[in-house]
């Protein structure tokens, strides 16, 4: 894809839109930042490259104004999905997709860099990341620091599209695997489970990092994380109390998490959250066929039923 | 008595009020014997039953959590108990990833006339969590 | 906050293994509790006054009866703290007798479980809001289900009291079942004669709009306004030109049709009227056997109908009828004799069920009251009763007693010896339940005076031999095997919920039990009222019941929809989910889960979208209270926080 | 070539008093190319004593020889003996219904049953694993005037939550394969009635009574023959035929075949091969009576032949009247 389509794309919609999402370059040359682009100048900030991982579609939701969005293949469900709830007015959006290679996860770059200062990052041709830091260059291939979810996408390419930067990608990942990271962890004995989790949990400091990051907590302020009318959790820092939030934002999703993992991203504490409501996704899957935001016209499974379930079989004592 | 008897594991029952606080009833009224370790909370509906109280008392010391409702079909409320089936199924699927033994939670459909199938199910699901013991170690059994 | 907590012994009821004086001094200690005492019957007069003084003299303002199940004085103790001055939604119940005292052995630990569930009724008083009920006006129609007696009853009375009625039949006629009987028991009155000047009644009520051959198709809102859609069959006659004369039914080539009416007793033409009493008197096409449907050609009756009222191209009407209240009269069923292939699972042509008899009786019936078998035609001598066919007999799934089916049987026998003097007739019986007035000297006389010969015992099989029936039982009496070549064999086969019972109760919302008949609100204070407040029964289909019982029903369920009837308007329940505008983020999935689209989309000044709740249409589910991600929409008197300050209270790490 | 392979549990009686049911069936089977391996050291199955003492012990006995034909790996076993197949079923179901009483029972055997066999009547092969038009396939030969009461006996389908085959009040199993052989089967009302087998020796006046019955019924029913598929049923009535007759003043002299014999005789199996020699009540005339089906379609064509001519006559003969007539009243 080249950079030149995407910005000759964005300039095309700026016509029709008060506002464009993209990417620009962050604080430093490992972090792409969301940019808002309002005169045509502001084109030219424009970037594009597997730095640029945040889920530009959750913005949507809080804006009034017609927006023209870039989207990945991933971030590309959520808007399905705002869909499927009407949550949006999909007359007022005008989605740009890219098809993504896929992208890098900035923790394990640091990790690979021992959190040294950055002074550049470029990217090969063979998907290699090289990246220069003080003590020197560290070459890495892409696919050693990619984050988890780019190792199943099955969605390389946007589900849903008014302009498309580039030749749509076919994904190579077996979709079988998909949950298998699920599957295995679920083979663990019953306390060997429990024990993770506590220790994850453990670590939680409450900061609602992962809420807030999160395009499908539409509750926004009004999280009853926070609230006392109805009072579900207490500001006591215990365990307990972290685990039910988890449990909360976990349920909240359920049938309707895309996956994006925009709360592993922002958890600052490297809590795997994403991985309770893909296991609540796998089960939607075999009970209800359901995936979350492949297609606009499905209805999410908690909000409707069947009188007859054909997967649900009445449980026995 | 000389000997204390078996100790009461922590057991808290969601039931809709038209169908399974009814079989409740009935059972009561035909003197149906039961374990004494259920603790019964009324709601109007098991779609009422958002499964946060379920993990809500699961994580604050109930060692089992009961829901029952009207049978499919039967509901006061018409379609209640249809989205209650979907949300407990989830849940149900979602506990033993946490490392909590699913067979701790029971969901199931009691009708106002069922009172023997009730005190069956209270009677087996209490064994159930006396087989499994308690949720929370290094809490006690009460009584 | 002061909660006064009463305590109530029931007598010995919860007293007895429930130390309830123990409880209310471990309640004393619960922070809140103001007030807490036992006392032996608190839903007694003193018991009450009690309350009222305690509230005044303790200056409490929250309620916690412990007592019986809410189901049973919720109301009582509501009303109790209302002339008290409190709101009555500041009142919890803990039901410490149907689910502590009652079910359980051990006082210790009743004890400890009731104190914790009184604990819980307390947090949750706590969290209580006090709830007003606003009005609404109600459609003083009522939908009667079923025009057999005791829906015909209740359509006549409610009629008469000048409400409009509208009564829907799933037949071709009103009637039900007992316009197939011959005679009535204990008086041997006709049964239509008696039964036939209420139908033409029913049918000349001006204010009972009569729908024959019709179905309930769907219903939908809440007492005092219902909507109710109402399927007519397609009869293929045009009853506004059908004049009932019987021509076409008298040339119709198709003879082999089922009779309904008289259970398969003898063959009917493909257009018939079912009786000669039919209410209405109109002709129906049954397309399974008329030869236009199932051969594509015939019109036979087409062309001698004097009014042309016979259309083939007919097609089912749906019609909407809205009403305030609904009596369910839809009777009941018999069971098939294919569950009986120890008596010939009704291979045999002369093993018939009791209500075939009847036609056979019934002067009106395919034989014009003649006795005769259906295999020859002859008239039989010997004629064997089997009571309980069915009945009482677990394995088949029916432990209970068909209510009516000893009476009748002694009827038959009665019948039988003054149709056929030189007959004998036997009866095989388990018990005689015959405790109406008059009954047990009637089932006598049958005995007495037309010497028929009860033997207490089964019988375990029926087979042929020749032209006879061989009865194979037992006499335990005797002690003995019994055999009795029969030329004819009665099942007095078992009472069943009526045919698409359970559909019907779920259209309502209202329950059935294990074997599909409606179930009462209480079995014995109100034996007429379902749980589903506008719904009320009538007659056979909340049990087994004979037509006296039935009329009475009738009568009770009508005068039930009068009083509702009285006012003008009815106070609409307040637990019904509210909004908070302030957290509403608008995301509206409560609109999307609700069942009875009680939620709508309201635009705030500022431009913001939040759910608003229509007060009457809701029910008081809460499935959007589990719906709201936020917790901005909660069902009153069922919060989050109530529900939680009860989880709270018991689940303590 | 054996289309399927069945492990054959043929039990005490017919090694014995039923060795022609054994004859017979073994050669039905091999017509119908079905496949059969009797299990090696099989041993009592403990029908009728044993279960009145001891549930578990019981079970053990039949279970030890479900664990024989387990390991042969035909997945069923076939038993010609209701006797045998319903104690072999209450064990089979028994242990994997309850797993606590599996565990009991295994603690008796040296190896333990897994649940892996299902016990079938031969009955219930022959109708739903081979199949009346295979069945049918077969027939060579006809028993015209042989009509036949089947007698299913008491345990056959009953109770029906072990039996789990056929109708328990109104068995048609017998009926059906009788028919597809082109035997005609009376309506008999006694299929299931209690013959007394059991208590012969006991009480005996009972069991002629009881027999007298069953046979009587059978002769009412237009029959000139019985089948059954049971050992004891085919003893009782066949056996004690005479004793009835002496004790009951009746005469009877009514066949009771096995209904793999009378199927065995429309494959056109030699009588030698079917035992037809070991019955009591001698059923030679049926065998006598045996034609093949060609020639019985000779002489179905014959007759309606015979049928058609006399039709023919009879019409023209009522036209000749019809003439008559017209002439009459043009006259």
């Amino acid at each position: 894809m080249s950079l030149d389509k995407l910005k000759q794309i964005i300039t095309d919609v700026m016509k029709e839109v008060d506002v464009v999402i993209g990417y620009k370059q962050g604080f430093d040359p490992l972090h792409a930042t969301p940019c808002f682009i309002t005169k045509p100048e502001q084109v030219d900030q424009v970037i594009w490259n597997p730095l640029c991982v945040q889920n530009l579609a959750s913005y949507l939701t809080s804006l009034k104004k017609k927006v023209g969005v870039i989207v990945k293949g991933c971030d590309s469900r959520t808007i399905v999905q705002f869909m499927q709830e009407g949550l949006i007015d999909r007359s007022k959006v005008v989605v740009i997709g890219i098809p993504c290679t896929g992208v890098v996860s900035v923790r394990k770059v640091l990790e690979k860099v021992k959190h040294e200062p950055i002074e550049e990052v470029k990217f090969s041709d063979d998907g290699m990341v090289i990246v220069k830091t003080p003590s020197g260059e560290t070459k890495m291939a892409l696919s050693e620091v990619a984050p988890d979810k780019c190792e199943t996408c099955q969605y390389p390419t946007p589900v849903l599209y008014d302009h498309l930067a580039g030749e749509p990608i076919t994904s190579t990942k077996d979709p079988q695997s998909v949950f298998k990271d699920i599957e295995e962890f679920d083979k663990k004995s019953l306390e060997e489970k429990k024990a993770y989790w506590e220790k994850e949990f453990d670590r939680c400091i409450r900061c609602y990092a992962c809420r807030n990051a999160c395009p499908m907590c539409v509750c926004q302020d009004s999280c009853i994380a926070e609230s006392r009318e109805p009072h579900w959790v207490s500001q006591k820092s215990n365990l307990t109390e972290k685990m039910m939030f988890h449990m909360i934002h976990a349920l909240h999703l359920a049938g309707r998490c895309v996956e994006c993992g925009e709360c592993e991203r922002a958890c600052p504490m490297g809590i795997p959250v994403n991985k309770l409501k893909r296991k609540i996704n796998s089960d939607m899957k075999v009970l209800f066929g359901y995936e979350p935001g492949v297609k606009p016209e499905d209805k999410p499974p908690m909000f409707t039923f069947s009188v007859e379930e054909k997967n649900i079989e009445e449980h026995k004592l | 008595m000389s000997e204390v008897g078996p100790k009461e594991l922590r057991i808290v029952g969601f039931l809709c009020n038209w169908c399974s606080y009814g079989g409740a009833d009935t059972a009561g009224v035909s003197r149906f014997k039961q374990p004494t370790d259920l603790r019964i909370i009324r709601v109007p509906c098991s779609g009422r039953v958002d499964p946060l109280f379920v993990v809500k008392a699961l994580l604050n010391g109930a060692d089992g959590v009961l829901v029952s409702g009207c049978h499919p079909r039967d509901c006061h409320y018409s379609d209640g108990n249809f989205y209650a089936r979907r949300r407990l199924e989830m849940l149900k699927r979602l506990l033993p990833f946490l490392g909590i033994d699913d067979k701790r939670f029971h969901y199931t459909w009691i009708s106002a006339s069922e009172g023997q199938r009730w005190q069956q199910t209270v009677t087996d699901f209490t064994k159930q969590i006396h087989k499994l013991g308690p949720l929370h170690s290094g809490k006690e059994a009460q009584q | 906050m002061r909660v006064g907590v009463f305590i109530c012994h029931c007598g010995s009821n919860i007293a007895g293994t429930v130390d309830v004086a123990r409880a209310a001094a471990e309640l004393r200690k619960v922070p809140g509790v103001a007030f807490a005492t036992n006392y032996m019957y608190t839903c007694s007069e003193p018991g009450q006054d009690e309350i009222k003084q305690a509230i005044k003299r303790e200056n409490l303002d929250r309620i916690v009866v412990a007592a019986c199940s809410p189901r049973m004085h919720e109301l009582t103790f509501r009303r109790t703290i209302e002339k008290a001055g409190l709101n009555r939604y500041f009142l919890e119940m803990a039901n410490i007798r149907e689910h502590i005292s009652w079910v359980g052995l051990d006082k210790e630990a009743n004890t400890i479980k009731a104190i914790e569930t009184i604990k819980m009724a307390v947090a949750k008083v706590m969290q209580n809001k006090p709830l007003y009920s606003s009005s609404f006006k109600i459609n003083k129609r009522v939908l009667v289900i079923g025009g057999g007696v005791a829906g015909m009853q209740a359509a006549l009375d409610c009629g008469d009291g000048g409400l409009e009625v509208v009564l829907v039949e799933k037949s071709p006629s009103v009637g039900g079942m007992m316009a197939r009987l011959d005679k009535t028991f204990p008086t041997i009155d006709c049964s239509i004669c008696i039964l036939g000047p209420k139908m033409v009644d029913v049918a000349q009520h001006d204010k009972i709009k009569l729908y024959a051959y019709s179905e309930i198709e769907d219903i939908k809102g809440y007492v005092g306004n219902y909507e109710v859609k109402i399927r007519k069959k397609a009869t293929y006659v045009d009853w506004t030109k059908c004049t009932g004369c019987g021509l076409c039914m008298e040339k119709c080539p198709s003879k082999n049709s089922y009779d309904y009416f008289n259970f398969g007793v003898a063959p009917t033409k493909a257009i018939n009227i079912p009786f000669p009493q039919a209410i209405p008197k109109k002709a129906k096409i049954d397309p399974d056997f008329c030869r236009q449907f199932t051969k594509g050609k015939c019109g036979v009756c087409a062309k001698i109908c004097p009014t042309g009222a016979i259309n083939y191209e007919m097609q089912d009407e749906i019609v909407t009828e809205e009403v305030g209240a609904i009596v369910v009269a839809s009777g009941y069923g018999l069971i098939d004799m294919d569950k009986f292939p120890e008596y010939g699972g009704g291979r045999y042509p002369d093993v018939i069920t009791g209500i075939q008899y009847e036609r056979l009786l019934n002067a009106s019936g395919p034989t014009e009251g003649h006795i005769v078998r259906p295999s020859d035609h002859t008239e039989p001598k010997t004629v064997v009763f089997v009571s309980c066919a069915g009945s009482r007999d677990k394995s088949l799934g029916i432990p209970y007693c068909s209510n009516f089916c000893c009476m009748y049987i002694a009827k038959q026998a009665i019948l039988t010896k003054d149709h056929i003097p030189d007959s004998q007739s036997y009866v095989f019986y388990m018990d005689i339940r015959s405790p109406g007035k008059g009954y047990d000297e009637f089932t006598r006389r049958a005995q007495e005076d037309y010497g028929a010969k009860y033997v207490r015992g089964r019988v375990s099989r029926i087979y042929p031999k020749g032209k006879k029936l061989v009865v194979v039982g037992a006499d335990t009496l005797l002690g003995t095997q019994v055999e009795v070549e029969a030329d004819l064999v009665v099942l007095a086969t078992a009472v069943t919920a009526a045919p698409g019972a359970a559909q019907l109760a779920e259209k309502l919302h209202i329950s059935y039990d294990t074997f599909g008949f409606y179930v009462e609100s209480h079995p014995k204070l109100r034996p007429v009222e379902t749980n589903t407040s506008g719904v009320f029964l009538a007659g056979a289909a909340q049990g087994p019941k004979d037509i006296p019982a039935s009329v009475g029903q009738g009568s009770a369920a009508a005068a039930k929809v009068l009083a509702l009837f009285s006012k003008d308007m009815l106070e609409s329940d307040p637990a019904v989910a509210k909004v908070n505008e302030n957290t509403c983020v608008g995301c509206l999935k409560c609109k999307l889960t609700c069942p009875f689209g009680a939620i709508q989309e309201k635009e705030l000044r500022g431009g913001k979208i939040v759910a608003s709740v229509i007060e009457t249409v809701c029910a008081g589910c809460g499935v959007c209270t589990s719906t709201c991600p936020c917790g901005a929409i909660q069902l009153s008197h069922f919060t989050d926080n109530q529900l939680l300050a009860e989880v709270n209270a018991i689940c303590q790490k | 070539m054996a289309e399927k392979e069945y492990a054959y549990y043929t039990g005490c009686s017919l090694e014995g008093t039923a060795v022609e049911y054994d004859m017979s069936m073994r050669q039905v089977f091999k017509a119908l190319g079905v496949g059969i391996i009797e299990p090696e050291d099989w041993s009592c199955c403990g029908s009728t004593p044993a279960h009145t003492v001891d549930r578990v012990f019981a079970a053990a006995l039949a279970a030890r020889n479900l664990t024989i034909i387990e390991k042969m790996g035909t997945g069923i076993v076939t038993v010609p003996c209701p006797s045998c197949l319903s104690v072999l079923k209450r064990a089979h179901l028994g242990m994997t219904q309850d797993e606590s009483f599996r565990n009991e029972v295994n603690e008796l055997l040296d190896e333990p049953y897994e649940g892996g066999v299902v016990p079938k009547s031969t009955l219930q092969v022959m109708l739903e694993d081979v199949g009346l038009d295979a069945i049918a396939s077969k027939v060579t030969h006809a028993l015209p005037g042989l009509v036949v009461a089947p007698y299913y006996g008491c345990i056959l389908t009953r109770p029906p939550e072990i039996a789990q085959f056929d109708d328990p009040e109104n068995p048609v199993s017998m009926d059906k394969i009788l028919e597809a052989v082109g035997v005609k089967v009376a309506d008999y009302a006694f299929k299931l009635e209690c013959c007394g087998a059991a208590f012969g020796v006991p009480k005996r006046d009972m069991v002629n009574r009881l027999t007298y019955r069953v046979l009587s019924m059978a002769l009412e029913a237009g029959a000139n023959c019985i089948a059954v598929a049971c050992p004891l049923c085919q003893q009782n009535l066949d056996l004690r035929q005479g004793q009835v007759n002496s004790t009951m003043g009746s005469s009877f002299n009514l066949p009771i075949l096995y209904f793999s014999q009378i199927v065995g005789l429309t494959y056109g199996l030699s009588p030698k091969e079917l035992g037809m020699d070991k019955l009591v009540v001698s059923a030679d005339d049926i065998v006598r009576s045996r034609i093949t089906i060609e020639e019985l379609a000779q002489r179905e064509a014959n007759a309606k032949a015979a049928e058609a001519e006399a039709k023919a006559a009879e019409k023209l003969k009522k036209a000749k009247a019809k003439e008559e007539d017209t002439k009459t009243e043009e006259t």
